[in-house]
């Protein structure tokens, strides 16, 4: 029951909620996380660049939803991830999970994250107002959220 | 034996490093693992030499699933190498 | 920063999330959740309906907006509950979340839905497909879930 | 003193057992405290006995805050009685 999709497009959230959950009746929460490319005036970002390993993050996204899905009884789940050139403040990632009760679609919300953090063979390259671009370091914290589960 | 050919593919900085994407290669008869291909790959020239510089940033994917450097790899297999995912 | 809305009509989550973050580039990561009216075969309900008490609702909603805001470190978040009857499969409540952060944006996500549940002051009653009405009664596990944090 | 005017309102099945959504009440002398009040309510009629027949299941506001029962009201509160809420 899991979407998964990695393109260069936008995605619509409602569009994905309704595929999700319409006409399915037994679905009480649905949890979702958006990622968005972040600039702060300390570390300004005017864009990131996202390249993945193609026929991998596909197969490591369906490995990290099915493995949700299992844990936490879901009744679907959708995990859309964007590759290419995004500005600051657009949207990276979109994660949905829908299940009975509320604390699975919350807890399986963040599963899905912190695994698609640490497994998906994604990479991002940060573009800053002077022109530079540099590669972003994987971060510990990141290791450590996803062994929590 | 004439040794065992692969596809190797390098993400990120070390696509860059090695200013290539992706190679085909015959690993000689002697280089059976991951590890020991690592060490023959960092050997043919300084720019490869520089993307294998630090080991402990260096992630191995065989047939596009995590391995480890203990494994041994397969004619044919397709060999990823890239730095830790920073995807979400 | 907190947006609070107590409705009878349908929310659209995606006009929500963009009156949050549209423009705002210190967001990194947007916590969401989505509760809906569930039925299942063993337990058939064709419509919920909430009553709350107007006023005090505000206030409580916006009280525990206020205590997420300062201890997730939110940019902002967004509170959207229905009330009237709502049928099977309906969105009943909308929380939304924006941090810096992406644990901080789940983590206040979760604390408003388990600190909603147990303080602001609705009340369900069930249709079911004979023609019965019963209030719900409060779970248990919702106090529990509201007193971790 | 002539008592203690107050707005009493009700919710839920509180609200069905009592009849009323709202009513206005004085309280008497010698009525001072929420937990009071509720005794005073209870011992009105059968319809305010049924609605506080079960103390457990009985939740107060005052002013629009949760208060506990030892809390003493003023004039022109408004108090809610209401079983625990079932929203999100």
């Amino acid at each position: 029951m899991a979407t998964i999709r990695v393109q260069a497009e936008p995605f619509d959230v409602a569009r994905e909620l309704a595929a999700l959950s319409d006409g399915r009746h037994e679905v009480g929460g649905i949890g979702c996380f958006v990622g968005t490319v972040r600039s702060t005036p300390e570390r300004e970002v005017t864009a990131l660049t996202l390249e993945h390993y193609s026929g991998m993050t596909e197969r490591s996204l369906a490995a990290i939803a099915e493995r949700a899905e299992e844990r936490f009884g879901l009744l679907g789940c959708t995990v859309i991830h964007r590759v290419g050139r995004l500005p600051a403040g657009e949207a990276i990632v979109l994660v949905l999970a829908a299940a009975p009760h509320r604390q699975d679609a919350l807890d399986a919300t963040g599963f899905l994250i912190d695994w698609l953090k640490t497994s998906a063979p994604f990479w991002k390259s940060e573009s800053t107002p002077d022109g530079q671009t540099r590669w972003v370091e994987a971060r510990e914290a990141d290791d450590t959220a996803a062994r929590r589960w | 034996m004439d040794g065992t050919t692969l596809e190797i593919l390098y993400f990120a900085w070390m696509r860059q490093r090695v200013g290539l994407a992706s190679e085909r290669v015959v690993a000689p008869p002697g280089i059976a693992t991951l590890g020991e291909l690592v060490g023959w790959l960092a050997a043919r020239d300084a720019a490869h030499a520089s993307a294998f510089e630090n080991p402990r940033l260096v992630r191995v994917a065989l047939n596009q699933e995590f391995a480890s450097l203990n494994v041994r790899f397969a004619p044919g297999d397709e060999v990823a190498f890239f730095p830790p995912v920073t995807g979400g």
